[in-house]
């Protein structure tokens, strides 16, 4: 599908959504709120975009940006969903229900960047150790045991 | 530094009736590293498994944000330490997209001849280790033979045996040493003769058979939802070769086979390697010989810049899709980058393969899932 | 006294002395050990009073089967960590006295009666002879109880598949919690 | 080349017209035990680093070859320095029982020795139900394994000592089957008739071909009841890191170690007896030229070539196959085996009823 | 020499053990610290004792073995004799296995040989 | 036919078995396929690839002269800080003050041999070398000073 | 050997009975009881190989009667412990307090 | 100390190429620590890719069982030397440290690989990466290099014999020896 086709599909479910090309691949910016929507639109929809390759999150030091990769092994064709959260408290839906991956990966960025993940199963640290204190891969992060600086 | 109080937290607890929680790892024969199982059984059937990662995550997605362009490279190949080279090639080929960098042609051939021979010195040692954990030490001493051939050809031309830092944005650090083409086409017919003996070693194996047909399946629409790549997802019968799907360097003149199963068990991802394997001999076959003439870097600038915006690039590693994410600031390192590692993803569908089998079930599983586990934490 | 006396005391005070703490030690995986020891000592006695045979027999049944099943259904069935409840005083000292009584009072049973008539002729419980008895089918022979203690055996290993696979079906092994 | 044949009646006749019954039985044991003592040492060097240098040529390896001419000091080093270890107890385990296991399997391995005919007229006690005794006995090492797994409290152990438990318990079946085979040929529980009737050849030959599927079976069970791979699930390496014996050190650890390789040293030498001939060497028919050469070779050389071939069979399974799974194994065992071999034993009875083995 | 050798055999496997543990317990002094009696799990801490219930699951195979191990036993004696009696051992012995196959095939049907 | 697959079961996989028994015990009977290296018996003989990435040195010729401009090149361009350079300031004849090396210091235990280093460098002062013998019971061994001491850079080398 | 009268072994059988008999009455736990019953059987058998042995050498009745008690012990005991099992696996606990009142 | 020295001038291992195979029969304690130096039993022990030259050294072509390394113990309560392979990072350390004190004595530790020294390749700017293995455990012997090759693990190795078998007194082999 080209990216006309899939834009048209999302704004008829989203009308909100902002669009941006300039990159490889389709960028669609969405408010957090309605992410769960677009999902399961995106996984059911005729867009059929089953694949979840690539879920994180970049710290842009006045908020966060949760980054979606999508891809369908269908029509192979890829869009990327962003959505920004606010850098206080961050929250988002989670969609380990409609990609069974995203579990892990959500529990990653959430363990990394703090990002709360609303009605995920187990949101408990996967990588760091249990007590560890802050958000490692935010910018403001600082650890002066551990972190000597070049 | 470390006195006893700092011992981390118990995560075993007593279980319902009849139930037994064991730790797996960090440190155990068949988890290759230090991955952590907590096993929950009843009498010898797994109840559950849930993994816990982080004893070798190394922060490199952290350090890399405050590393140029040209160093941050070196890094990846300590990531999937099996496929560093392939790795090292998914960086390369990001920055050259993201600066439109010319690379020669002669760069591309030894590039993708240099992954397949990564490709296939990661299976066979994926190969003897898997026989160790069922049990089998032999297979282990005959693959090691193949491999150390490959490691030879890489330390002759790289310098480095397994970490080898060969590709720098733009092309390849120095040329090829003069004797790599007699060295490879030694090494593929050594192979060749090679490759058979495990047919009787292992996989006609009755033994072998039994315990891994049928064993660990994972059907092609969990594969998917897992996000599995790589040989796990083909051999549920997921199309997901990166080489065939979004062709890079050369791989578009070369023609193979994307090796395809259907069954999606233990014994399935075992054949699908196995192929592969071969695909790999026949790929390098169809190059070795007609490396052009030519440069071998393309010409660069001494600080290489990204421009601002976001980059992705995904390659074909030993394990499945390899991808790079990287947000640039403009600067002359990254803002943000993040690594795709397949060996995540293969991992978060353990639970669901290997619940409700044996302990025995569960090392052919982790067996053919082929995990590294730096690959996994980062 | 001489060693094969020796050796006779020391073997029963090995059964009696695993026998005692078989029934009184509180760990009950140590009580199974014990009862171990003191079934070996018995197969022991039967050594030394030459009827190999039998005591090959009590150590192939006993301890390598009866033996094992009992650990395993501890396994099983208990915390084999856990200690036994003790026994109520008061019974511990009536069974007791009632054990010492009933020893006494076959003791003095026995030295009375005192068997006397022990005829020294020589006894041969060799493998051939039990074979040959135990096939022939004269008067004196085992053939019809052999034959039912095949019976007895089929009944006893059917009776144990019906018991037990009973709830092996509903059996705390789920096959199928793929989901989780 | 020498041979022990006599040596032992004519030791016990000199001692027994030397001293009076009593210090001559008391110095005989004392030889016994030294004998013993002496045997299990060289055994467990030899064995181990047999299996070693088996490994490393299946394994295109050159072995152990560094301490000592052509590594044979390995071991030695080996042993000296797990003596010179520090045997640990974990503080939450059951310590009598921790500290008693090992003792339990050297006991086994030890009596196990009683009576193995190591060479004409040389064996320690011809017991009369020979092959029935070593069945019993070899049934008690289970006992040592379950001792130690459970006394450990270490989840690995447990399960390890488990999963022998059954799977010894299983295969001793299939081995008494076989064992009794040969027993309904020779008509004879006694070592020493068992070997004498093969005095013109040996049963595997005599046998026709339910003798050779009684070795077969044989030689698989045994493999089992001495957990070698591929039935090794008691120490499976990958799945319970080190099986029953995790949490030994030191020489408590060694002393399993030894008794496995004891272990497999008897129940070789029982195949090598009961199938092989034992001491006795190639007879075959009529052909008094070849049986009069093959008398010349002592017959300890015979009865130790004979063991050392079978326990090479043994480690050759080892290095070549993947371990069985723990249900698998069983299954092999109740599905294929144990049928197998009662059916074999009919037919063992009928031909020796009809007298057609020669 | 007759029994006398099994006590011999087992004191020299006492004697063997023993001194083997005992030298090591002599010469040996290994440091201590609190770690080192706790039980091994790969390197994580465990509170648990494996020492509650634990389900075998194979105890089936235990009783069925229990059953034949004495059917084993009764062949010994028939074993020995069998050349001697002739035919008729042959007979009584098939009538025997027979009667336990029986029990052998029902325990197959029944799927008490399959694993749990 | 139940009988006649179980039969044909115990066949098929016996064969199986015997097969792979047959491999290795070719293997077992042709010790001429033994591959390994002794090591420490062939070190007179053991030649490894000139391009292995061992450690890095920095050259001298005969009269203790390098190349080293004290540029601080390959510090920069080592990815973590393996090398310092500590540099001074020597007379020239003819008077002037040239900036020089006082010491490269090479940290061994975190060099991860990535060449960069060597690129780096404009006046290809230093290069890697294929020793692996390093192994040390004390870890300040590891750090190295590449130039010698009294060592000069040498001449017509801007 | 003939030195050891026959009642010697007669004691030490009639003790090891009245400790299976102690254990019996003390033990609430099935499995315990179990293996006092044992005891109790395997008195039993010595007794019957003793008098076998001493008073009647020319006859064998006695060893046989050993051999078939042994098998009969192994029947019942299988057969048992796959009540015990059961009992286990139907309500939680095998206590014969608990077990008096359970119809099974 | 001057056992460097002794590496520049003679190679580890050559030195003790007695006839017997370097068997120093002198005093009982230097037969115990030619046995204990003969027959070290590594622990499995390998977090990442240095594992994978450890793996290669226990192959065919490098055959690190000539020495009688072979033997590689899954359990630490019979093993004698962990080979630190790969990084260590802080989850990993406590772990690391719970080995070592499971360990029975005698116990030596070899660590392997720039990241085992000292973190390495993640010295800087890395948050979890313990900066050397030796601040948790005591190290006997360092391995640079990236990875380093078999050869040099072996090298190490035979160093380490070196140590053991040089001049320890009773006491140091009742384990009060600390690298
Ligand atoms: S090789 Fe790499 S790490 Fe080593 S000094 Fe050079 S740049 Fe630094
Ligand atoms: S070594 Fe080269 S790069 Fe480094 S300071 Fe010297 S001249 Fe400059
Ligand atoms: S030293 Fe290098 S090769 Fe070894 S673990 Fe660290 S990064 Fe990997």
């Amino acid at each position: 599908m080209s990216n006309e086709e899939i834009k048209e599909i999302i704004s008829s479910t989203l009308p909100s959504a902002t669009y941006d090309e300039t990159g490889e691949w389709l960028n669609v910016i969405i408010d957090s709120k309605d992410w769960k929507k677009i999902a399961a639109e995106c996984r059911n929809g005729a867009l059929q975009m089953d694949f979840l390759f690539c879920l994180t999150c970049v710290d842009w030091k006045t908020h966060l940006t949760m980054v979606y990769h999508l891809t369908s092994t269908k029509h192979r064709h890829n869009i990327v969903v962003k959505a920004n959260l606010d850098h206080a408290m961050p929250e988002i839906e989670t969609v380990c229900d409609i990609w069974r991956t995203a579990e892990f990966h959500e529990r990653e960025v959430f363990e990394m960047f703090g990002v709360n993940f609303l009605n995920h199963p187990d949101l408990r640290k996967l990588i760091l150790e249990d007590d560890f204190k802050g958000f490692p891969l935010r910018k403001d992060f600082e650890d002066p045991i551990n972190m000597i600086k070049l | 530094m470390y006195n006893q109080t700092e011992i981390i937290k118990d995560t075993t607890n007593l279980g319902p009736e009849g139930e037994l929680i064991i730790n797996m790892g960090p440190q155990h024969p068949a988890t290759h590293g230090v991955l952590h199982l907590v096993v929950t059984l009843n009498g010898e059937t797994i109840k559950k498994i849930e993994p816990h990662l982080g004893y070798i995550h190394r922060s490199i997605e952290k350090m890399c944000e405050s590393l140029t362009y040209r160093q941050f490279i070196y890094v990846t190949s300590r990531m999937d330490y099996l496929s560093s080279h392939i790795n090292n090639l998914g960086c390369a080929l990001l920055i050259e997209k993201g600066m439109q960098i010319e690379v020669p042609e002669r760069a591309k051939y030894i590039r993708v001849i240099l992954s397949e021979l990564t490709r296939i010195a990661s299976h066979e040692l994926w190969l003897g280790a898997m026989a160790m954990d069922l049990g089998a030490f032999t297979p282990f001493f005959y693959t090691f033979r193949e491999r150390e051939m490959i490691t030879e050809i890489m330390e002759e031309t790289c310098g480095a045996r397994l970490t080898m830092n060969y590709i720098v944005p733009g092309g390849l650090m120095y040329d090829i040493h003069p004797d790599f083409q007699k060295k490879v086409k030694a090494f593929i017919k050594q192979f060749k003769e090679k490759v058979t003996e495990f047919e009787d070693l292992v996989t006609n194996n009755i033994i072998f058979q039994s315990r891994t047909k049928g064993i660990g399946i994972l059907s092609a629409e969990d594969a998917i939802s897992f996000g599995c790549t790589g040989p796990v997802a083909r051999a549920s019968g997921v199309s997901c070769d990166i080489r065939k799907l979004y062709p890079y360097d050369v791989y578009d003149k070369v023609e193979f086979d994307e090796i395809i199963e259907t069954a999606g068990d233990s014994f399935a991802r075992y054949i699908v390697r196995v192929k592969e394997m071969n695909q790999s001999i026949r790929i390098i076959e169809q190059l070795i010989d007609c490396i052009p003439e030519g440069e071998f870097v393309g010409k660069t600038k001494n600080v290489l810049k990204l421009p601002k915006g976001e980059f992705y690039t995904r390659v074909e590693t030993a394990r499945g899709e390899f991808g790079v994410f990287i947000v640039s600031e403009g600067g002359t390192n990254p803002y943000r980058i993040k690594f795709r590692s397949p060996g995540f993803s293969n991992l978060s569908a353990l639970n669901h393969m290997a619940a409700g089998s044996k302990i025995g079930d569960l090392m052919a599983t982790m067996g053919t899932l082929d995990l590294v586990i730096p690959d996994i934490d980062r | 006294m001489n060693i094969s006396a020796i050796i006779f005391y020391a073997i029963s005070a090995l059964i009696l002395g695993a026998g005692i703490l078989a029934v009184t030690s509180v760990k009950i995986f140590r009580s199974a050990i014990w009862l171990l020891f003191s079934l070996v000592g018995i197969a022991a006695l039967y050594f030394w009073m030459q009827v190999e045979f039998i005591a090959a027999i009590q150590i192939v049944v006993y301890v390598g089967g009866i033996v094992i099943l009992i650990i395993f259904s501890i396994f099983l069935t208990q915390q084999s960590g856990k200690d036994l409840p003790k026994p109520a005083l008061s019974k511990t000292l009536f069974s007791a006295l009632a054990a010492l009584f009933g020893i006494a009072f076959t003791f003095n049973l026995i030295t009375h009666y005192g068997f006397d008539n022990v005829s020294a002729a020589p006894f041969n419980a060799s493998v051939n002879e039990i074979g040959m008895q135990m096939l022939s089918t004269s008067s004196h022979g085992f053939i019809l109880p052999f034959e039912v203690v095949s019976m007895l055996l089929l009944a006893s290993m059917i009776g144990c598949i019906v018991i037990a696979m009973k709830t092996s079906t509903s059996d705390a092994t789920p096959l199928n919690n793929k989901e989780d | 080349m020498f041979s022990l044949e006599g040596i032992t009646t004519t030791t016990q006749n000199w001692l027994f017209a030397k001293f009076d019954p009593t210090i001559a039985l008391a110095i005989e044991c004392i030889i016994v035990i030294f004998l013993a003592i002496t045997l299990f040492a060289g055994l467990g060097l030899v064995l181990v680093l047999m299996e070693r240098k088996v490994a490393a040529r299946i394994q295109i390896r050159l072995g152990p070859n560094r301490v000592g001419p052509g590594g044979m000091f390995q071991t030695v080093a080996d042993t000296l320095k797990l003596i010179m270890k520090e045997g640990l107890t974990p503080d939450s385990a059951d310590k009598f029982l921790f500290n008693l296991a090992p003792f339990i399997v050297m006991m086994v391995a030890m009596l196990l020795l009683a009576p193995i005919a190591f060479a004409k007229n040389f064996q320690i006690w011809d017991i009369n139900i020979g092959v029935l005794y070593i069945s019993a006995i070899s049934s008690l090492s289970v006992i040592g394994i379950l001792m130690a797994g459970w006394a450990s409290n270490n989840k690995y152990s447990l399960l390890g000592a488990m999963r022998s438990g059954a799977q010894i318990v299983s295969y001793e079946l299939s081995a008494g089957f076989a064992v009794l085979t040969i027993v309904v040929l020779t008509g004879s529980l006694q070592i020493s008739e068992i070997i004498a009737a093969q005095q013109n050849g040996w049963w595997i030959f005599k046998g026709h071909i339910p003798a050779v599927i009684a070795f077969v079976i044989f030689i698989i069970a045994v493999t089992a009841e001495t957990n070698r791979a591929p039935f090794d699930l008691a120490e499976a390496e990958s799945e319970l890191t080190a099986g029953f014996h995790t949490e030994y050190s030191g020489m408590k650890f060694a002393l399993f170690f030894l008794a496995e390789y004891i272990n497999i040293f008897i129940v070789c030498a029982i195949g090598a007896t009961l199938f092989l001939g034992g001491w006795m060497p190639l007879h075959i028919g009529s052909w008094e030229a070849f049986n009069n050469i093959m008398d010349y070779i002592p017959s300890s050389v015979w009865f130790m070539g004979k063991t050392f071939l079978l326990i090479f069979v043994i480690m050759w399974f080892r290095w070549t196959f993947p371990r069985l799974r723990i249900d698998q194994l069983l299954n092999l065992e109740w599905k294929y085996l144990l049928p197998i071999s009662l059916l074999n034993l009919l037919l063992v009875a009928v031909i020796a009823i009809l007298g057609w083995h020669f | 020499m007759g029994a006398i050798s099994l006590i011999a055999l087992l004191v020299a496997a006492i004697a063997f053990s023993a001194g083997g543990i005992l030298i090591g317990k002599i010469l040996v002094k290994g440091s201590t610290n609190p770690q080192k009696g706790q039980p091994y799990e790969c390197g994580i801490p465990t509170n648990t004792s494996p020492w509650h219930q634990f389900n075998v699951g194979y105890y089936l195979f235990a009783l069925l073995f229990l059953i034949f191990d004495v059917e084993l036993v009764f062949l010994y004696p028939w074993a020995v004799v069998v050349k001697k009696v002739g035919i008729i051992a042959l007979i009584e012995i098939i009538i025997f296995i027979f009667i336990l196959f029986m029990g052998f095939l029902y325990a197959h049907k029944k799927g008490a040989l399959k694993w749990s | 036919m139940f009988l006649k697959e179980y039969i044909s079961d115990v066949y098929t996989g016996v064969t199986s078995l015997l097969k792979g028994m047959r491999k290795t015990g070719y293997y077992f009977l042709h010790p001429k396929e033994i591959i390994t290296e002794q090591y420490p018996d062939n070190r007179a003989t053991l030649v490894l690839a000139e391009r292995f990435k061992g450690e890095v040195v920095m050259p001298h010729d005969a009269n203790n002269e390098h190349a080293c401009t004290g540029c601080t090149a390959c510090e920069i361009a080592c990815p973590n800080g393996t090398i310092k350079v500590v540099t001074k300031f020597d007379i020239t004849p003819e008077g002037k003050k040239k900036k020089a090396i006082d010491a490269l210091v090479y940290h061994l235990e975190l060099c991860t041999m990535c060449n960069l280093c060597v690129i780096a460098c404009p006046s290809d002062a230093i290069k890697m070398v294929p020793t692996f013998e390093h192994s040390v019971f004390d870890r300040s061994k590891l750090t190295k000073i590449l130039n010698k001491p009294a060592s000069k850079i040498r001449e017509g080398i801007e | 050997m003939n030195e050891i009268p026959l009642t010697h072994i007669l004691f030490a059988s009639t003790a090891l009975f009245f400790i299976g008999m102690y254990g019996l009455f003390t033990r609430r736990n099935i499995i315990t009881m179990l293996m006092s019953i044992e005891l109790m059987l395997n008195s039993v058998n010595i007794n019957f190989v003793a008098f076998n042995k001493y008073l009647f050498p020319d006859k064998l009745d006695g060893i046989f009667f050993s051999l078939f008690i042994i098998t009969i012990a192994a029947a019942e005991a299988a057969v048992a412990i796959a009540i015990i099992i059961n009992l286990y696996r139907s309500h939680n606990s095998i206590d014969v307090d608990d077990a008096t009142e359970m119809k099974y | 100390m001057e056992l460097k020295e002794k590496d520049n001038q003679a190679f580890p291992g050559i030195i003790h190429e007695t006839p017997g195979g370097g068997i120093v029969v002198s005093t009982f304690d230097s037969i115990i620590n030619w046995a204990r130096s003969n027959s070290l039993w590594p622990l499995s022990f390998a977090t990442s890719c240095c594992g994978i030259e450890m793996m290669s050294t226990a192959s065919a072509k490098y055959d690190f069982s000539r020495f009688g390394f072979e033997v590689a113990r899954a359990s630490p309560r019979q093993a004698d030397v962990i080979i630190i392979a790969g990084t260590i990072v802080n989850k990993m350390a406590p772990v690391l440290k719970r080995l070592y004190d499971q360990m029975a004595d005698p116990k030596y530790v070899i660590a392997m690989g720039a990241c085992a020294i000292s973190g390495g390749p993640f010295f800087y700017n890395t948050y979890s990466v313990v900066k050397g293995a030796d601040h948790i455990i005591p190290v006997d012997v360092y391995i640079p290099g990236c990875p380093p090759r078999p050869e040099a693990l072996l090298h190490s190795l035979i160093s380490l014999q070196e140590k053991i078998k040089m001049g320890m007194t009773r006491d140091q082999i009742r384990g009060e020896f600390k690298g």
